[in-house]
């Protein structure tokens, strides 16, 4: 047990740090929130700096352009860049942390020449078309049809929980080639696509959420014709391709999270101090159960990154023991908001506190990317070893 | 002892609901709610206003000598019950408790408000703000409820907090608020719980519908755990008016309209999220009735003194 | 919506109050609670002296000896008996509360001659054999064998959680007829009999519980001859016949207890402000929500009686909502006693402070009775008309 | 950075629990516990106190020049977790403490207690008291835990609350204390979770093992979520030594502790009722470390402040 950095890792930290110090003031004001294009054009700028300064793809194979960072790297590199208030990874999400690593791990080589440079460098932004309206939780569910013609695929069907679609280049797009049958179980006859956003048939529109803000979009596809080409993996054969990276954890996941909350926590405190509301013992002690909570989640954190490193960081640490991390950390999340709310007392009821949109996306970490109900599923029966219920 | 409703009482209830269905339905309601986003105030419709000043719904508990029903507290929390269910906006609880006070609230003619400690609800709709409090210099607030148009009074007019109620009846007035309140919050809690059960017996998921799942079962039955149990503390307090006993109404009724929109939410999924789904709006508007007299630990402080 | 009581019933309380101050100081003092024929002794002594005031069988029909009590009546009888500091029903609970109702409603008239008049004057005992170790809160899969020979069923098993086996006269026993199979589902091929506690081959060893006594006992049944007679209803209707009497609840089954957990929630607020811990704002407001849990599960008691009131009493409700009461009083219990040990600080591991055992007897009511997992589902797929799920 | 154990230390903990099965096994803790009643307190097992000195369990972290092991917290914490997965009786933290002040309490010659506040734990079987608080008059109590007589200070004696452990290092080593102590309630919650896990799979009800059911397979991921973050906790905090980090991992940790025996006992329904099941022996035992300081109410306090 060992919590001390090698020397390399803090070397790598303080020149990182030593960069970000200089980089980070120069950066333009963060753009209207509301503002699409200028929220790609932010956020990809942000991306060709890591670029330049070699700190794109850090966490990619060293022949996908990556830097082969080890998992503590790359947990150095979210903490430090938290901490230093740089931009989040905003548009380039799918492409760096899912569509890449998949056409990393199972393109051709020529896919690899053609999409994995310009997420790198910032040039092309991915979005991901997963989860429908009929298929949430069940994402094996999906009904999104794709027929073959020729040397194309005829896509119509729709998507949803799309982010950055409007000013998305491309999609990772799943879907059907087989239709569902006695002889095709529901994760067979699935097929990974890569979509050019801009062609006939996509029509993106805004999904309002209970924010009041449109984060997300629904994506409609009409004859969509996609060439085959752009199939990551043989036909069929999607649900493997997807779920090798989806799996795929180094422990990384929320890093930048908990160290944001954190922060929060110490916010909360310094205002309840201020407004008074400090004097409220039941109030501070929930503060105070917060502060262990977060600690031993950033523990929990160094524990699963340092299982990954023992690995090579290569294999990453079985998402199941994600699972466990986000378990406890959507619910930890939820009541750091609720805490919020309490410290802001009637305040909690004006949207201008950031705390309180912050407390209503809090809403949704124990719903998306898998309910706590299907979380708990997953570690009883694949950590656990209990039989599966049906 | 007969605690169930009277045929009376389930006719008023029935009355109550179907005026409501029929004026404020889930149409009129997604219309007030609109868009989301930075914009003028939503009005308040002014017509609906006097449809409930007829239906009796501000004059229900003044005496028929002054022109009211001449109901008592158990009617009224049946009545503001239906209004939680339907997310009935307006300050309705401070108009109910003007009528036979001001010209023109009993009959829905005067839109009346007043200052709950720092927040004053619908205050450029109102005719009247009522309150020791002061809400002049009260500035808008972006309020998270788009129902529920909030100011806040400067800081240093505070000072109506324990007693949002005009007059000399001040504290009983203020007891009379809570319960009410309890009873939006109970109408929600039921609302959403009827919400989530239906969602789950229709969404499929896993070849079925995710109502057969035990971990959804569960979600559901603790969420009409908490709306029964807060229905018999709502209308044990309106029937006894004890002030201890309608803090303890107000402290469950806040937990149940809270935690039965979030697991309504929980059980929604996705689907939930949305602008579009209506569990938000109770969520909202629950936070809203939470944060009025007596809230969470003012509540229990009354609760334990009480104890000694 | 009427808390107000009527003159009648008004009456009946004082008359009641009035014989229970003028009886209670000539009890003889209580029993040692580990000397179970001295309990016994006690318990139906009381029994007696009910029987003689006309106070037996209160909830009875009439043409069962009883006094055909409105539901309402009873509450008020529950209540008085227990803020009087009266004995609780203790040994005569199965015969009063289950197999006696059985027997008026299902049985003979010679069996109901036989049986129900002892258990009124308190003459004899009845305890129940219905779980056993591999039948928990699955009760249809119980295996105790009856072979009938003639005029006896000849018994075999075993059963377990039996109160007052060491003590009791009649066993009301579930045993199975005909073995489980296609043609036999299992909650066919039950049987229900009275079987005498004196026969040969009953063996009643005591079982301890995690509270350090032996409140209930284990039963073991070689070859037990039981007569044909003693049973009641049809062979392998036996399930149908208990569940009658199972689920016939008034909304009585927990008056005593609430209005008890009420006193006791006064007395640690008492304790709180005599040792201190009143200063402590999180207990005391813990204490605080307590109060508001307990008066609205008194409320919620009053709501059930007086559903069953409006059936004429006859029918009583549903014993779904029982479960509604229950889930939420049986995890209120156990915070009022965890409440308990946080006015007791260090005390709480002292056994002689009577909250320390009550507190380990709490853990149970989550489970005994159907656990608050199994009270669940029930309440979701027969109150709220969700699939069943299997 | 790997915060993972070394070889070592996976050697260290195959060893302690090795040593513990082959001498304290469940028979011995069954023998140990024996009926339930009032009597004689439990005798403590000299002999094996003895091995577990001779074993170096508390001369762990004294200096090799010293004759002890020469480890850190981390290993400490290791081997008190096992000893709480074990339900191993005994003053363990005490005379651990002790080790290198106190001759004898290095190799487990003498048994070493501490007056912790109101409480002493094996007074009887103790060759030395420590702590400024002060033992005399003490009388016994009816320990909940029939494996940790209790006795209770005198009322006034009480000095000792925030420093069970003597010497001018008091402030550190009552830290170590609750560390170590917190390591036991690890190794209960880890306990508990294996055993529920492994009734679950073993009992049928409803024709299927009870596992499938997604409610028991929800408390029995919960349990496990609660002992993997408690570990990270109580880890990360032996790494670090913080006393507030301590605190945090004691407060997570009693938790764990009771809420993980809690639901192993209603996985296992009535048959976790009984006494010969283990389940209330780490339930009671756990509520005995949980009145140890720092108590949640101190833990919690300890950590808002370090939050400003």
């Amino acid at each position: 047990m060992d919590l001390t950095y090698t020397e390399e890792e803090q070397d790598f930290r303080a020149r990182l740090r030593e960069w970000l110090a200089a980089a980070l003031p120069t950066l333009p004001p963060r753009p209207d929130p509301l503002d699409w294009p200028a929220r790609r054009a932010y956020d990809t700028a942000w991306q060709r700096r890591l670029y330049d300064a070699g700190y794109a793809g850090l966490h990619w194979p060293a022949d996908a352009g990556g830097r082969g960072a080890t998992p503590t790297q790359h947990l150095i590199f979210l903490e430090e860049t938290e901490l230093a208030g740089a931009p989040y990874v905003g548009a380039n999400f799918v492409g760096l942390l899912h569509a890449g690593p998949t056409i990393a791990a199972e393109g051709t080589p020529e896919q690899r020449a053609r999409w994995l440079p310009p997420i790198l460098s910032g040039d092309e932004v991915w979005c991901q078309g997963f989860s429908e309206p009929d298929a949430g939780s069940d994402l094996a569910s999906l009904r999104t049809r794709a027929v073959r013609d020729g040397d194309t695929y005829i896509v119509t069907g729709s998507k949803i929980w799309t982010s950055h679609a409007e000013v998305a280049d491309w999609c990772e797009l799943l879907v059907r080639t087989e239709p569902v049958s006695a002889a095709v179980p529901r994760h067979r006859g699935i097929t990974w696509l890569a979509m050019p956003m801009n062609a006939p048939g996509v029509t993106v529109r805004p999904l309002r959420t209970l924010t009041g803000t449109a984060e997300f979009a629904e994506m409609f596809l009409d004859e969509v014709r996609v060439p085959v080409a752009n199939r990551v993996g043989d036909e069929n054969d999607g649900w493997r391709v997807t779920m090798v990276t989806l799996f795929f954890e180094r422990g990384t996941a929320f890093v930048g999270e908990v160290v944001a909350c954190r922060r929060t926590l110490r916010a909360l405190a310094a205002a309840a101090r201020a407004n008074g509301r400090w004097d409220d013992q039941e109030l501070r002690r929930t503060l105070g159960r917060l502060n262990a909570e977060f600690t031993a989640l950033w523990r929990l954190t160094q524990w699963n990154v340092s299982a990954a490193q023992r690995t090579g960081g290569a294999q990453g640490v079985p998402g199941n023991g994600g699972s466990v991390f986000k378990l406890r950390y959507s619910h930890a999340r939820q009541e750091l908001y609720d805490a919020a709310a309490r410290v802001l007392g009637p305040g909690s009821l004006d949207l201008s506190h950031d705390w309180t949109p912050d407390r209503l996306s809090s809403l949704s970490y124990t719903i998306a990317a898998g309910t706590s109900q299907i979380q708990w599923n997953i570690v009883a029966e694949r950590i656990l070893g209990l039989p599966k219920g049906r | 002892m007969d605690f169930r409703l009277t045929g009376d009482q389930r006719a008023l209830q029935a009355g109550v609901r179907a005026l409501l269905e029929g004026r404020f339905g889930r149409e009129r309601l997604r219309a007030a709610v609109g868009k989301p986003g930075p914009g003028p105030n939503p009005p308040l419709d002014r017509a609906l206003w006097r449809e409930l000043g007829d239906a009796g719904f501000f004059a229900l508990r003044l005496p028929a000598k002054d022109g009211g029903v001449g109901l008592g507290l158990p009617e009224a929390v049946l009545a503001f019950e239906e209004a939680g269910r339907a997310l009935l906006p307006g300050p309705l609880v401070a108009t109910h408790l003007a009528a036979g006070t001001l010209p023109g609230a009993a009959t829905g003619e005067s839109v009346v408000t007043w200052v709950d400690g720092e927040l004053v609800e619908w205050l450029d709709a109102a005719d009247c703000v009522l309150g020791p409090g002061n809400a002049a210099g009260a500035v808008p607030v972006r309020s998270v409820d788009p129902l529920t148009p909030l100011h806040r009074v400067p800081a240093g007019a505070d000072g109506a907090r324990a007693a949002p109620a005009p007059g000399a009846a001040c504290r009983s007035e203020a007891a009379v608020a809570a319960l009410l309140t309890a009873a939006e919050q109970l109408g929600s809690a039921a609302r959403t719980t009827e919400a989530a059960v239906q969602y789950a017996g229709e969404r499929e998921q896993f070849g079925r519908s995710i109502g057969a799942f035990q971990a959804v079962k569960q979600l559901c039955a603790q969420m009409l755990v908490r709306t029964e149990v807060t229905r018999s503390a709502v209308y044990g307090a309106a029937v006894t008016g004890d002030p201890v006993e309608i803090a303890g109404a107000k402290l469950l009724a806040d937990d149940a309209a809270v935690r039965n929109a979030r697991d309504c939410l929980q059980v929604h999924g996705g689907m939930g999220f949305t602008w579009e789904a209506d569990v938000h709006l109770h969520l909202k508007r629950a936070w809203v009735r939470a944060e009025r007299w007596p809230t969470a630990g003012e509540a229990a402080d009354v609760l334990a003194g009480a104890l000694l």
